[in-house]
């Protein structure tokens, strides 16, 4: 019984954040269409919904060339890697009330009372998968984009995890679902980002994460301009897809943690003053809407600051990353500290 | 009883003032002055003798010891000190010894007058006279025994007195080593004596001896032939007698006084003081007589022979100490004492005889070139006569009655001592014919100086003269003694020394057979005579043409029967080689630095094996590395392993 | 469904583990390698470490892996540092060839 | 349960071991090396010790192999040529490897008889009670380790550095 | 004063050796002040020494001038000296050689002479301070000190120089001296763990009580022998003497072998180990017996005069040896003098021909010759001095030789006294060969050895003012002692009545058969003191 519904909870997850993915990538051209004054895909399907179906559909079609100097066996393994890095990370996320049917959570997959530690792990495997593309393949300028992509994201991991540990400090607790529970208390109030005193930590976060999926100001390493499109230049099709669908999904994959860690997760920013409506559907269906609300808004930032942000220089990147960041966290966390110990 | 004033002492330390004072301020005083202090000495330590003497004679008895003798060696049990004693013995010893010295001394002012280092000699002939007086006076083995040695430096300072001829340095090594031999026997006969009677002293061993016999005669026998060992080395008898005719390397006055007079006699006086051992030990007694008669008759075959006039003298010296020795062997200790004064009296006048010749012919010593000295030399020819008359044996001299006396002694000796008797008779018939020869050759017959050699040395000889008189005066003197020496008789003689040399000789037999052997001992000598009349008296070709005919004969007596040689090889030669070789390779380099070469050997092996061990090769090391763990694993788990409860267990487990 | 397995099964992997990461210090021949191979040792006695917290409920094995991480971590660092100078001067890592004291 | 995934994982860091040795190319060794470490944290979590697990990964997997495969990928040095190495190290390292395993097997065999046995239900050690230990009895060594990590940065940053002559 | 006495003997040199080390370095050819100084320090030293000999009481057994003060207490060291019959000569002795060292090296030593100096004095502390330590750690420091100094100064200051032959002779003497004392520091510390102190008294007390382990305290006394058997020397590890004597420069090879060695055999390993020491007896005595001859005969080969001396004094050495483990009352005084005359007959013999040695450094025999006419005040001394050595009675020589021989034969055995006899004929062939061969003429005819420019035999220049003196004193010393041994052995007869009393008993009990029978008249019975000796056996 148990693994019936855990298969049947999998799929869903999985078939809503894929759609999720491929609609971002829609979202994101939109927006940056609509920031530089153009109007982004339109053609496909009404206001161009179902460009991402078919930019799928094209990957997929694309002849699979495998060049020849390259290695192999990683040179295969490396796309995957990075795929189920970012894919794991959802299976630890609660994004719905702690609603127990049979015993089983039913709006999250898995709850562990570590499920932080688990997030960090997945982001420093997503390292190898980089890694290992760029060296495989074979070509300078993806070698020099992988190390560079790989030292970033390692240097940035860092800041990562010690702005989290500021809100693991307030709440005791390493498992997702107990910080929720602590920003539920009474709505926007609690919620970290302004109650917690948090702020500093969020946007610390926020700097770190993008770093950490290369997006943004940070997106150095995979810029067409610089190295010609970084780690992947010799992938095509289904595997260049696979990075490509790598990326959104971590993107996603922060958004859901800042939401659950920073802006309370699935509780109301009313908190109790509208007291929610007593039937079923509206208790489960509420929580529910409030965190796609989220990280809708989540996403939005990324792809607002993706559209206006200029691109750091690689330099400028690794000292902001260990000069500007790393200090930063450290003194949220002693910032905390302090308060929590005196108030 | 008044202890009469003798100053024992005082006869042995008189002379060793004169050579302290010679020694140490000799080369800076006058000669005169040098040879007075010489002289000096030694007459008042004779003046001192001649009143102990007179002091005998007017009945002293003897023997007198010196009451509280400082002590000199005293450790543990054993105890001795530097005790004097004077007996009838001594007595006969000391008169000749002093008297006999002393006339030397006086002698010797004359014949060493022109020589370099004058006041060397006498400080060393005082120094001679100092031992052997302490060693005539001695009480106690250990005190002869510093005369015993001391006289033996002596004569190698006066043997090697020419310090710039080799030859002379190398006699004096040879006389001391070969001394030295003969004092290794008295060394051990020493230590035997303490390890039986716990003391050196002649009085307490005579006295343990009379008191409980408790030496057995193997040990006795042991004793005497360690004593005849040191014996024969010091009067050079058969096997140690080499050192005697090299030492006439020496001056003339040196081999009259030490190798004539004295310190040769030093030996028979040695076995008479210890006759009471002797007598317990007859083995020995016997070995004493056939080592004598031995000596005697060789010595003599050489003499024959020898063409040195003082080489001659030397070989009949140790002919007549084997006499000497013959008599001793025979029990006839008195005879032989006898014998030795007589000897001492004309084999001294002998030496001083020839010394003045040799003076005379400037230092020549060869008697083929000489003769015809008779009229130029007549008071050293006379007296010479005496002297060699005195030697055969001819009736009224001294000579006939102590050499009879002894040869008497050894026909009464059993069935051995008429066989000896007829040796002894033999070696007399030889003595009497050398000596005649030495005499016709040397003073009758015309002067050959210059005919049989190459005429080099020729300005030497054309005045041959006449010694002054003050060498001629002791010459005169010892010619006196030597004529009425022997009228004494044995039997006075015998009586007098009868306390110290223990029970009288045997009582002389009935008459005839005493004056039987007389009378053929004196035809013996006057057929020597004739012969050497024969051969030199007339035509001098005679001797040559014999030499011809005996050549073999005569070229092994004329090489001394090879026997300086036969000692080289045999004894030296091996000893050097062996030194060199077996210890010098085997015993230094081997051994010694061996076991050196070894630890570094071995220390260099094992620096070695570990060099190979670092090879820098990072494999082997992981590979020791493994072996490290896997061993130190074991160790560790082998409790948990064997099922023991622990560590300790499982060691004592191995370890058992 | 929770059968439960004997504590010794954990020991015996771990003592495999070990003795592979030894045999591969042996026979490995690049640098890397067998410096890759002490790291599958130290895990391999971090295993047993835990084995053993577990076994006898004792918090202390586990923080005592802890710091066995904290210096394999530090070791990693300071080794791949020696590595790469060594690379940059031998041109080589094959560890027969780095057999001079002097780089 | 638990013994099913004990034996997956228990293979999989087999496999990664043995693969380690017998790969000639040091990225395929140092990736089994990966699955080797990632197994180990799941029989961490297996024995009960969460948070080591998470350590293991984030550590070991997350940062010392991620050092190593940059330092592979940045020296590619390529394959491993076939040097026998020294006939020492052969005659005298099989014999010990086989002793050691032989040994270590004997005594935990022998000794295991009264080891309990491990199942899923035994007790999680929970990250609380693992830093009351760590902070209040062995603050001292936790301090240590943090200064021998520093000590060990500014070694591999003096080390690696390219000497360019100024420094 | 008595209880000072020995502390000042010690300082005095030390002090001497600071004062010539502040000394400028004024260029050597001026006064040479260093000696002047040493010679004055080594004269008081002297004269301290003289003192001893003064106050003491004869027949009164156990130590005099005993100074006991605690001084490192962790372990249990003491400072602890005192003197009894037996070492009281050997420390006059030791007084003695300074100054005749001291004027030995005045012309040979030229250039460095502070230096030389002052470790000259620092090996006299070193060398009283062995004699008279009786706290065997003490005893031990002083022993590894007198090392130091020989070597050094035969490095520095050794003959020739030119073929660094100097310099492995030093290390020779100092490896062969200094790796048996490894094995004996163990033993010492042993015996301390097991007696908890190195107060030789209760050491002793111990050992004689038998309660120490018997095997191991068999190898602990094998350790001792063997380190002062290397001093001695004994046969066999002889190895350093002859290049020492060929090398070292005079001052230092006259004071090097026997005295140490023999006094530390005696003190510290027959009455330390009287039991064990007689199980060694047997060996020892056959090693002595045979060394007299073998050095006598080597003697006789040498060509090198240095070298014919050290075999030389190997065969004396060897005597005391030999009288040492003969355990005879009259063996064992006799050995304690022979050491004492070796000392002063060596050292002569070294400063004469030092004497010679020193203007051309030529040490064959056959370069000399014809010198007595030369130089006959040197040539009468040396005469002297060798006769000495023969062993020619009323020489002192003679009475130690005496002794010995007479104790091994009565009380030991009579074929090893007899072949220790041949050794006196063979010693009297080679020193007269010796001085035959330098003083007396050489067969070559005068004028053509003689005169070559730089030829040994004509650079030979006679003894000066002072040599002659000092060597003047030393043969009138020889004399005295050869005339009146008593004043020796009256003091150290005594000292040994212990030793040669328990040993006698254990003698007795071993071979009863060849004891010599006691005679009526030598009443001193020996008293069978009760001496509860039953020994590891």
């Amino acid at each position: 019984m148990f693994v019936v519904l855990s298969v049947v909870k999998v799929a869903v997850v999985l078939v809503v954040f894929l759609t999720a993915v491929a609609y971002t990538v829609l979202l994101e051209r939109k927006l940056v269409g609509r920031i530089q004054n153009r109007w982004g895909p339109t053609r496909v399907g009404p206001f161009g919904l179902l460009q991402p179906l078919v930019d799928g559909l094209k990957l997929f079609l694309k002849e699979d060339i495998i060049p020849s100097g390259v290695y192999r066996p990683l040179y295969l393994l490396a796309p995957l890697i990075a795929l189920t890095c970012s894919l794991l990370s959802i299976a630890v996320i609660p994004f719905g009330t702690t609603l127990r049917w049979h015993g089983m959570r039913l709006f999250a997959i898995s709850d562990l009372n570590i499920g932080l530690l688990i997030l960090l792990c997945v982001t420093s495997i997503g390292v190898y998968g980089i890694a290992l593309s760029g060296w495989s393949s074979n070509n300078k300028y993806s070698l020099l984009g992988s190390l560079r992509a790989s030292a970033q994201m390692i240097s940035y991991e860092l800041a990562l995890g010690l702005s989290l540990v500021g809100v693991v400090l307030r709440t005791q607790s390493l498992s997702l679902t107990d910080i929720v529970k602590v920003q539920a208390v009474h709505g926007i109030a609690s919620w970290n980002i302004f109650g917690g005193g948090q702020i500093f930590a969020f946007l610390i976060y926020l700097m770190a994460a993008y770093a950490e999926t290369n997006r943004a100001p940070f997106d150095l390493p995979e810029a067409e301009t610089e190295l010609t499109g970084g780690y992947h230049t010799e992938y095509s099709s289904m595997k260049f897809a696979m990075f490509f669908m790598a990326e959104y999904g971590n993107m996603i994959t922060v958004g859901c943690v800042a939401t659950l860690l920073f802006l309370g997760g699935w509780t109301s920013p009313f908190g109790d003053l509208i007291p929610p409506p007593q039937n079923l559907l509206v208790h489960v269906l509420a929580p529910l809407f409030w965190f796609v609300a989220k990280v809708f808004f989540f996403l939005f930032l990324y792809i607002w600051v993706r559209g206006t942000l200029p691109r750091f220089r690689y330099d400028q990147l690794m000292s902001f990353g260990w000069k500007f960041l790393l200090p930063a966290a450290m003194l949220n966390i002693v910032g905390t500290s302090l308060a929590l110990a005196l108030l | 009883m008044n202890e009469p004033m003798l100053f024992l002492p005082l006869i042995a330390l008189l002379p060793l003032a004169g050579f302290l004072l010679n020694g140490l301020f000799g080369s800076r005083l006058p000669k005169a002055l040098v040879s007075t202090i010489a002289l000096l000495f030694p007459l008042l330590s004779f003046a001192l003798v001649a009143r102990a003497a007179w002091m005998v004679h007017a009945g002293l008895a003897l023997p007198v010891a010196e009451a509280n003798a400082p002590t000199w060696i005293a450790v543990g049990t054993f105890h001795v000190g530097f005790q004097f004693v004077l007996d009838q013995l001594t007595l006969v010893m000391l008169l000749v010894v002093t008297g006999v010295g002393f006339l030397i001394h006086l002698y010797s002012v004359g014949y060493m007058e022109h020589e370099s280092g004058y006041w060397r000699f006498f400080a060393y002939l005082n120094l001679f006279l100092f031992f052997m007086t302490v060693l005539v006076l001695a009480g106690n083995f250990l005190l002869m025994f510093v005369g015993w040695e001391g006289v033996g430096l002596a004569s190698y300072l006066l043997i090697g007195f020419y310090i710039d001829r080799k030859s002379a340095g190398d006699a004096g090594i040879k006389a001391f080593v070969t001394n030295r031999v003969g004092d290794f026997g008295f060394l051990i006969a020493m230590f035997l004596l303490i390890a039986h009677f716990g003391t050196l002293s002649f009085s307490r061993i005579t006295a343990q001896l009379s008191a409980h016999p408790t030496l057995t005669t193997g040990a006795a026998t042991l004793i005497c032939l360690c004593l005849v060992l040191g014996a024969v080395g010091k009067s050079a008898q058969i096997p140690l007698y080499v050192w005697l005719p090299d030492a006439m390397e020496g001056p003339t006055p040196v081999s009259a006084l030490i190798h004539a007079a004295t310190m040769v006699t030093a030996g028979v006086y040695m076995i008479a003081r210890t006759h009471a051992l002797f007598d317990l030990a007859p083995a020995a007694l016997t070995v004493v007589a056939v080592i004598g008669t031995a000596t005697a008759f060789f010595a003599a075959t050489v003499a024959i022979v020898q063409t040195d006039i003082k080489r001659v003298l030397a070989y009949s010296t140790i002919s007549q100490l084997g006499y000497m020795f013959l008599g001793c062997g025979v029990g006839a200790y008195s005879a032989a004492v006898f014998h030795l004064m007589t000897h001492a009296f004309f084999k001294g006048l002998l030496f001083l005889a020839a010394g003045s010749v040799i003076h005379g012919l400037g230092g020549e010593q060869d008697i083929r070139r000489m003769g015809g000295l008779r009229k130029t030399m007549p008071v050293t020819f006379w007296t010479m006569t005496a002297a060699v008359l005195a030697i055969s044996g001819f009736f009224p001299f001294a000579g006939f009655f102590s050499k009879d006396a002894i040869l008497a002694a050894a026909f009464q000796h059993g069935s051995t001592g008429k066989l000896l008797w007829m040796v002894g008779l033999v070696t007399a018939l030889m003595t009497s014919f050398y000596m005649f020869r030495l005499w016709y050759l040397t003073f009758l017959g015309q002067s050959r100086a210059h005919s049989a050699s190459d005429g080099h040395d020729h300005e030497h000889h054309h005045h041959a003269h006449e010694s002054p008189w003050i060498m001629l005066l002791p010459l005169v003197l010892l010619a006196l003694l030597s004529v009425c020496g022997g009228w004494i008789g044995i039997d006075r003689f015998a009586a007098f020394l009868a306390p110290a040399t223990g029970m009288a000789s045997a009582a002389p037999n009935a008459g005839h057979t005493e004056l039987f052997l007389s009378v053929l001992a004196v035809l013996v000598a006057a057929l020597g005579w004739f012969v050497a009349h024969l051969f030199f008296g007339r035509r001098t070709s005679a001797a040559d043409d014999a030499a011809q005919r005996l050549a073999p004969l005569h070229r092994v007596l004329e090489h001394k029967y090879w026997i300086d040689e036969i000692y080289t090889s045999l004894i030296i030669r091996p000893i050097q080689w062996f030194a060199r070789f077996g210890l010098g390779w085997l015993g230094e380099l081997t051994l010694v630095r061996g076991s050196v070469w070894l630890l570094v050997g071995v220390t260099g092996l094992c620096g070695e094996l570990l060099r190979r061990w670092q090879s820098g090769n990072l494999r082997s090391y992981a590979a020791w590395l493994a072996i490290g763990a896997a061993a130190l694993l074991i160790f560790a788990l082998a409790g948990t392993l064997l099922g023991m409860n622990s560590l300790a267990d499982s060691i004592h487990w191995a370890v058992r | 469904m929770n059968t439960p397995v004997p504590a010794d099964w954990y020991l015996l992997l771990s003592a495999a583990l070990f003795t592979l990461g030894v045999i591969g210090f042996l026979i490995k021949r690049s640098l890397i390698t067998v410096f890759m191979s002490i790291e599958l040792m130290l895990n391999a006695v971090n295993l047993s470490f835990v084995t053993f917290a577990h076994e006898w409920h004792a918090v202390k094995g586990q923080i005592f892996v802890f710091f066995v991480m904290m210096v394999a971590a530090a070791e990693a660092a300071v080794g791949l540092a020696i590595i790469i100078s060594i690379f940059r001067v031998r041109g080589t890592l094959t560890v027969d060839q780095i057999d001079r004291m002097k780089l | 349960m638990h013994l099913v995934l004990f034996l997956i994982f228990a293979l999989f860091a087999l496999a990664g071991a043995a693969n380690l040795l017998l790969q000639k190319h040091p990225i395929n060794s140092a990736l089994s090396l990966i699955v080797v470490m990632s197994s180990l944290a799941v029989l961490y979590l297996l024995l009960g010790a969460e948070f080591l697990a998470m350590a293991q990964v984030i550590v070991y997997a997350g940062a010392i192999m991620v050092l190593f495969t940059f330092v592979v990928m940045l020296l590619n040095e390529g394959r491993e040529e076939k040097t026998w190495g020294s006939r020492a190290a052969r005659t005298v390292g099989f014999p010990a490897v086989v002793v050691l395993l032989a040994t270590l097997a004997a005594a935990i065999l022998r000794a295991g008889r009264h080891y309990g046995m491990v199942s899923l239900s035994d007790g999680i050690t929970t990250t609380q009670d693992l830093s009351k230990v760590l902070f209040r009895d062995l603050l001292l060594p936790f301090e240590l380790t943090s200064v021998l990590i520093l000590i060990a940065i500014l070694g591999a940053v003096a080390l690696a550095r390219k000497d360019d002559g100024n420094a | 004063m008595d209880g000072m006495i020995l502390t000042l003997i010690l300082l005095a040199p030390l002090a001497g050796m600071a004062l010539i080390l502040l000394l400028p370095d004024r260029d050597e050819q001026s006064t040479n002040l260093p000696a002047w100084l040493a010679l004055l320090t080594s004269l008081f030293t002297f004269a301290c020494t003289l003192h001893l000999p003064a106050h003491f009481v004869a027949h009164q057994t156990g130590f005099q001038f005993e100074e006991n003060l605690a001084w490192i207490n962790s372990p249990a060291i003491r400072y602890h000296v005192g003197v009894d019959g037996l070492s009281l000569w050997l420390v006059v002795l030791v007084g003695l050689l300074a100054p005749v060292g001291v004027l030995a090296s005045w012309r040979a030593v030229k250039k460095d002479r502070k230096l030389f100096y002052a470790l000259f004095l620092l090996q006299q502390t070193a060398m009283v301070g062995v004699f008279v330590s009786l706290d065997l750690m003490l005893y031990y420091g002083f022993w590894e000190l007198s090392l130091i100094p020989i070597a050094v100064l035969t490095a520095m200051f050794g003959r020739n120089l030119g073929d660094a032959s100097a310099a492995k002779a030093a290390l020779r003497f100092f490896l062969y001296t200094f790796i048996p004392s490894a094995p004996l520091l163990v033993a010492l510390l042993w015996l301390y763990a097991h007696t908890g102190s190195f107060d030789y008294a209760t050491v002793q007390a111990a050992i004689a009580s038998g309660t120490l382990p018997g095997w191991q305290l068999a190898w602990v006394s094998v350790a001792f022998l063997i380190a002062f058997a290397v001093k001695v020397p004994v046969l066999g590890l002889h190895g350093w003497l002859p290049d020492l004597f060929s090398e070292a420069p005079v001052a230092i090879a006259m004071i090097a072998a026997g005295k140490l060695g023999l006094y530390s055999l005696i003190r510290f390993h027959v009455e330390l180990f009287p039991a064990l020491a007689h199980r060694a007896a047997p060996w020892m005595i056959a090693l002595a017996a045979v060394g007299i001859l073998y050095g006598a005969l080597l003697a006789l080969v040498q060509k090198d005069f240095w070298k014919l001396l050290a075999y030389a004094t190997l065969g004396s050495l060897s005597f005391c040896t030999l009288g040492i483990y003969g355990f005879t009352a009259a063996g064992m005084s006799g050995a304690v003098l022979q050491t004492l005359n070796e000392g002063i007959i060596g050292a002569a013999l070294f400063l004469l021909f030092g004497v010679l040695y020193e203007p051309a450094s030529a040490s064959k025999l056959a370069d000399f010759g014809g010198l007595a006419t030369k130089t006959p005040r040197l040539a009468t001394l040396f005469t002297i001095a060798s006769l000495a050595l023969i062993g020619l009675p009323l020489l002192n020589g003679f009475v130690g030789e005496f002794l010995v021989l007479s104790g091994t034969f009565t009380g030991v055995s009579r074929v090893w006294a007899t072949v220790a006899a041949l050794g006196v004929i063979l010693s009297a062939a080679y020193m007269l060969g010796a001085i035959q061969k330098i003083f007396l003429a050489t067969g070559a005819p005068a004028h053509a050895t003689g005169h070559a420019a730089g030829h040994p035999s004509a650079t030979a220049r006679d003894l000066t003012g002072s040599e002659t003196v000092a060597v003047a004193l030393l043969a009138l010393l020889m004399l005295a002692l050869g005339i009146q041994p008593g004043l020796a052995t009256d003091a150290i007869e005594p000292a040994l009545q212990s030793i040669t009393q328990s040993l006698r008993m254990g003698a007795q009990s071993r071979n009863a058969a060849n004891l010599s029978p006691t005679h009526p008249e030598s009443a001193t019975v020996i008293a069978s003191s009760p001496a509860n000796l039953k020994g590891g056996r």
